[in-house]
Parts: C-alpha cells; structure tokens; sequence
C-alpha cells in the first residue's frame, strides 16, 4: 500500500515535467504522459520518497516558496559582485580556501547547501567530508572555522532545515 | 519595423554570446593545466546552449529548444566524465 | 492590454541584453583570474545568471513556449553548480595549486589529501 | 616537432574538406531519386507520408530496411565489445565519487529517462527520433555508473528488452508485406500531419528502435564500465 502511494507521488512530478515539455493538453499526449511517468515511477521511485511522503508537507512547500525569492536576489548579488571584480582594473581578489561545519544531516540537504554555497556571492564549494564543507573564498575576510560558519552556511541553514 | 528592430536585438545578443564563447576558447587553448581548459569548454557550452535557445526565437522554431536541451545535457556529462577522468589520476 | 502586452515584449528585450551582457562577462572574468578556482568562479556565476536571464527574456517574448522554457531554466540552474562543483574537486585532486595571492589553504591539513602527498 | 606535424595534418584536412564542401552543388539542382522522394512525400495523401519533415519520412519509410540493417550493425558491434571487454581486469577506481555528485545524478536520472521517452515518441514530430533517445537513455545509465561504483545493472533486462524489440521490427515489417505487399508497407496510413497519433507506422517503429538502441547501448556501457 505504502508503495503504490510513493510510485503515485513520484508519478505526479514526472507527468508535471512532461506536460512542461510537450506544452499541450491534447488528449493523446496526456495519455502516453501518464503511461510513461507511471513506467519510470515504477523503477526510480525511491529517489523523490526515500524519507516517506514528508516531502510533500504544507510546511515543507511554504518554505521552498520563501526560499526561492531568498535565493534569486542572492544569485543577482553574486553576479554583480562578480562583474565588480572582472571589471575593475585592478581585480580586487584575496582568494583562499577555507572550512566550515554545517549542521544539515541528509545528502539531499548538503546537496542543496553547495549548490546555494556555490551560486552565491564570492564563494564555491570545493569538497565536502562529513559535515565539514570545504569552500573557495575569492575575498576571505576570515580564517577561523566558527566566524566563517556563522558567514557563509548559516546563511541559508534557517530554511534549508525544513526542506532537506 | 517591429519585425526589424526584434531581429536587431536578438543579433545583438547572439553577436555578444559569441564574443564571450570567443573568450572563452582562447582560454581553453592557452590554458596552462587541463582544469582550465575544462572550466573554458564548462563555460562555452552553457552560453552555446543559449545561443540556440537565442537561433529558435530567431526563426521562430519550437523545435530547436530540444536540440538545445539535448545540448545542454550531453554537454553536462561531458564535464563531468572528463572531471572524473582527471580525478582518478591523483594516486 | 496592448499596454500590457507592450510592458511584457519590451521587459523581454531588457532580459535578453542583460542575459547576454553577462554570458559576455562570465568567459572575461575566465580570461582574466589568475588561477582555477577563480576562473570557476567567475564561469559559473555569470554564465548561469546570464543563461536564465536570455531564456526567461525568451519565455517572455514567446509565451506559449514557457513551459520548455522553464524546463531548460531548471536544468541549467541544476547542473551547472553541480559540474563546476566536480571540477573543482578534481582540480584540487589532481593537485593544481592556488595563486600567488591567496591567503589560506584549510584543505592542505586534510587527512585525505595529506595521503596523497 | 609533433606539434607541426599536428598543425600539417590538421590544416591539409581543413583545406580538403572546404574544398570538398564548397563544391558540393548545395541547394541547385535536384537529382531524379530526389525529386521522387521530394514531391511523394510532400503529397500528404500518399500513404507513404505524414512526418512533419521529409527526413523522417525518407529514413523510416522509403529506406526502412537500411534502418534495420542499421540496428543490426550496432547489435553486431556491441556483442563484439562484450567479447573482447571479457576476461580483462578492469582498472579500479581509486577515490570515492563526491557526494554532491552523488546526489545531484540521482535527480536528475529519471528526467534523463523522460526526455529520452520523449524525443522517441514525438520523433515524427521533432528532429528526434529513436537513435537519439535511445543515446540519451544510455547517457542515463553511463551517469548512474559514474558515481555509484557498486552499482549493478540489471543486464538480462537489457537482453530481454534488446530481442523482443528487434523482433517487433521484423513483426511490423512482415504486417506490411502481408497487407500491403512491400516490406514496412504503411499500413496505418498517414492521418493528420502534426498530431501524436499520426504518421501511421513511424511512431511505432521509432518507439521499438529507441528502446532497442537504449538497452544495447546500456549493455555496451556496463561492459566498459564493470568490472568483469
């Protein structure tokens, strides 16, 4: 019972990107879309559901819909700060390497702490062991681990919390 | 008049994508290690995947998003395979 | 609605400049750092905000097309971390060391790493 | 020394083949054989027509049976991988795939998958078709390989869907030769050009070619990559 309620769930995603992909509402396409996001579903299922249904919590959606605005303007900061530094004659850069410690459990949410970590101002995440992120700072403003934790994952942690 | 001043920007956006993709390949053949050529072909795919998203509004072919996606994919596991490759020769 | 409807096509001219200002902006920073992971910087950043600002332009030139637009904004906005995130790590690996400025190097004092030297 | 030997060769093939392309006669004339196939498959009554480019038209239904040859090709070519990848020890991977890596395939190998089942479906539609998505769905399996190193993959399932697809083409082929008299005759006729449902036999045949290029070629991949 509990399976076939995931293989829906996962199911649904899957006809959502194809409908995105056909863009039309013909009656034929909706058909095929449901027999082969039913078919893929059957097999990849524990990708989307391996933490139960929790994915598809109210709570869970409010937060990535707070969370994508956040995001987006972080990504346009980035993108100036970058251009600042490409154009300046001079290249403003004091890079380095430097390590923090993130307090996200699951895979999927120090996924998504590294992606954010990378499309953000100034920095990219060049490894990961264990909870210890290590991140290329092209302007480090500080070398000690607790400083920096508080600087650059703490950032994004309020809501990446609920959404791992 | 619309028509001419539409296909005036989207020239104008192709002509500046190509000029960075320009940029960017003379960095992946002066590139002093590998990494850096991988990080120019990285980057010059993205911006081509845009420039044939940019070609289908040009000659207002739906169609060409696919080549486009297809593009972008095979590009991202090019990266990936050849980072990969670079990987395994540390020890 | 022809307001409307001129409000949407000129916002899409905007995107589309502005796109590809920084398609343009991202291979200039790869040109001009001076190391790697600098240069990975630059080529994510810019290409991925450059890369969704042209295609949402798109999108909003051609509206019955913004479902695949959407699609290939996704995409992009979840591979391209993902692959610059890899090189970088084999960058490191393969021991492509840091430029003449930088200040700190924390991944030196890594078991791991410590192991292959 | 290497270098300039490079730069020759290099440079003698750009030449030859600018010279080769730019005398091609492109877009003058056309020859008989395709003017034959221009003017047939345009007529939208023809049952041998109702893809949306000519291209398709051609490859599926005038030239069906080189398609087959095709497949038989990349059948052939991929048995003989196997036999020449078995009994060699593969070499080891020696450190340990990165996590976001990890993370970020698994996301996106189901969307790989559709958009392969899409570009095979829609091949008459689209400038798809069932070589490329079945290519797009090995990428898939090449990527699961990449970053999980213990992955198995289920190999007799790749067999079963290879023979059973290979002999559906034959089946389809055969229908054609009883109804219509030709091999890969059309017998669903050409319906209306631009829907899903039309286009009579490419569809179908599109959908057995791309599941039998994806699962060959995800054989070919698990030779290649696991270790035997």
């Amino acid at each position: 019972m509990n399976k076939i309620v995931k293989i829906l769930f996962t199911a649904v995603i899957y006809f959502v990107v194809w409908i995105l992909l056909t863009a039309s509402l013909k009656i034929e396409e909706i058909f095929v879309g449901i027999i082969v996001s039913l078919g893929i579903a059957l097999f990849t299922f524990e990708n989307f559901t391996s933490k139960g249904l929790r994915y598809f919590s109210p709570k869970r959606l409010l937060y990535i819909i707070r969370y994508i605005p956040f995001f987006l303007w972080e990504v346009i900061k980035a993108n100036f700060d970058v251009a600042y530094r490409v154009i300046h004659p001079k290249m403003p850069i004091k890079p380095g390497i430097v390590e923090v410690k993130t307090s996200l459990k699951t895979d999927t949410g120090k996924f998504l702490l590294a992606n954010s970590i990378t499309l953000t101002p100034g920095t990219l995440t060049i490894d990961v062991v264990g909870d210890r992120l290590f991140i290329h700072w092209i302007y480090v403003k500080t070398k000690d681990i607790e400083k920096a934790t508080k600087m650059i994952p703490a950032h994004f942690e309020w809501a990446l919390k609920e959404i791992e | 008049m619309n028509e001419i001043f539409r296909t005036t920007i989207i020239q104008i956006s192709i002509w500046v994508a190509v000029a960075g993709v320009i940029l960017a390949l003379i960095r992946g053949l002066i590139g002093p290690t590998p990494a850096d050529r991988v990080v120019a072909i990285d980057s010059m795919t993205t911006v081509a995947t845009v420039i044939i998203a940019l070609f289908a509004h040009l000659f207002k072919r739906f169609i060409y998003l696919d080549v486009a996606l297809v593009f972008g994919l095979l590009a991202f596991i090019t990266v990936l395979i050849i980072a990969r490759c670079l990987e395994r020769r540390m020890i | 609605m022809i307001i409307l409807n001129v409000i949407r096509v000129y916002a899409g001219y905007f995107f589309l400049i502005i796109g590809s200002l920084f398609l343009f902006l991202g291979p200039l920073g790869i040109l001009r750092f001076p190391d790697v992971y600098n240069r990975l910087q630059a080529g994510t950043k810019s290409t991925t905000l450059g890369a969704i600002s042209a295609l949402f332009g798109i999108g909003l030139l051609e509206p019955g097309w913004l479902g695949k637009i959407v699609i290939l904004i996704l995409f992009i906005l979840l591979t391209n971390p993902v692959s610059s995130h890899a090189i970088g790590r084999s960058a490191y690996r393969s021991k492509v060391p840091l430029c003449g400025k930088s200040v700190v190097d924390k991944c030196e004092e890594e078991h791991i790493y410590k192991e292959a030297k | 020394m290497r270098h300039i030997f490079a730069l020759i060769v290099v440079g003698t093939l750009g030449l030859g083949l600018f010279y080769t392309l730019s005398h091609i006669p492109f877009g003058k004339g056309l020859s008989e054989v395709s003017k034959y196939y221009v003017e047939n498959a345009i007529d939208k009554n023809d049952p041998h027509a109702g893809a949306t480019n000519i291209v398709t038209d051609i490859v599926v239904l005038y030239r069906g049976f080189d398609t087959l040859g095709e497949v038989t090709v990349l059948f052939l070519a991929a048995t003989g991988l196997s036999v020449f990848f078995f009994g060699l020890k593969k070499k080891e991977y020696t450190c340990e795939p990165s996590l976001i890596v990890k993370r970020g395939t698994g996301i996106i190998f189901p969307f790989i998958l559709l958009l392969g089942v899409y570009i095979f479906v829609h091949g008459h539609l689209t400038p798809g078709g069932g070589f490329p998505g079945g290519v797009i769905i090995a990428t898939g399996v090449l990527l699961i390989y990449l970053c999980c190193r213990d992955y198995k993959a289920p190999h007799s399932l790749f067999k079963v869907i290879e023979g059973s697809m290979g002999t559906l083409f034959v089946i389809v082929g055969l229908i054609g030769l009883i109804v219509g008299g030709s091999f890969l005759f059309n017998f669903l006729g050409a319906g209306k050009t631009g829907e899903l449902v039309s286009a009579g036999i490419i569809p179908i045949l599109y959908i057995v070619i791309g599941l039998k290029v994806g699962a060959e070629l995800s054989g070919l991949v698990k030779d290649t990559m696991e270790d035997v």
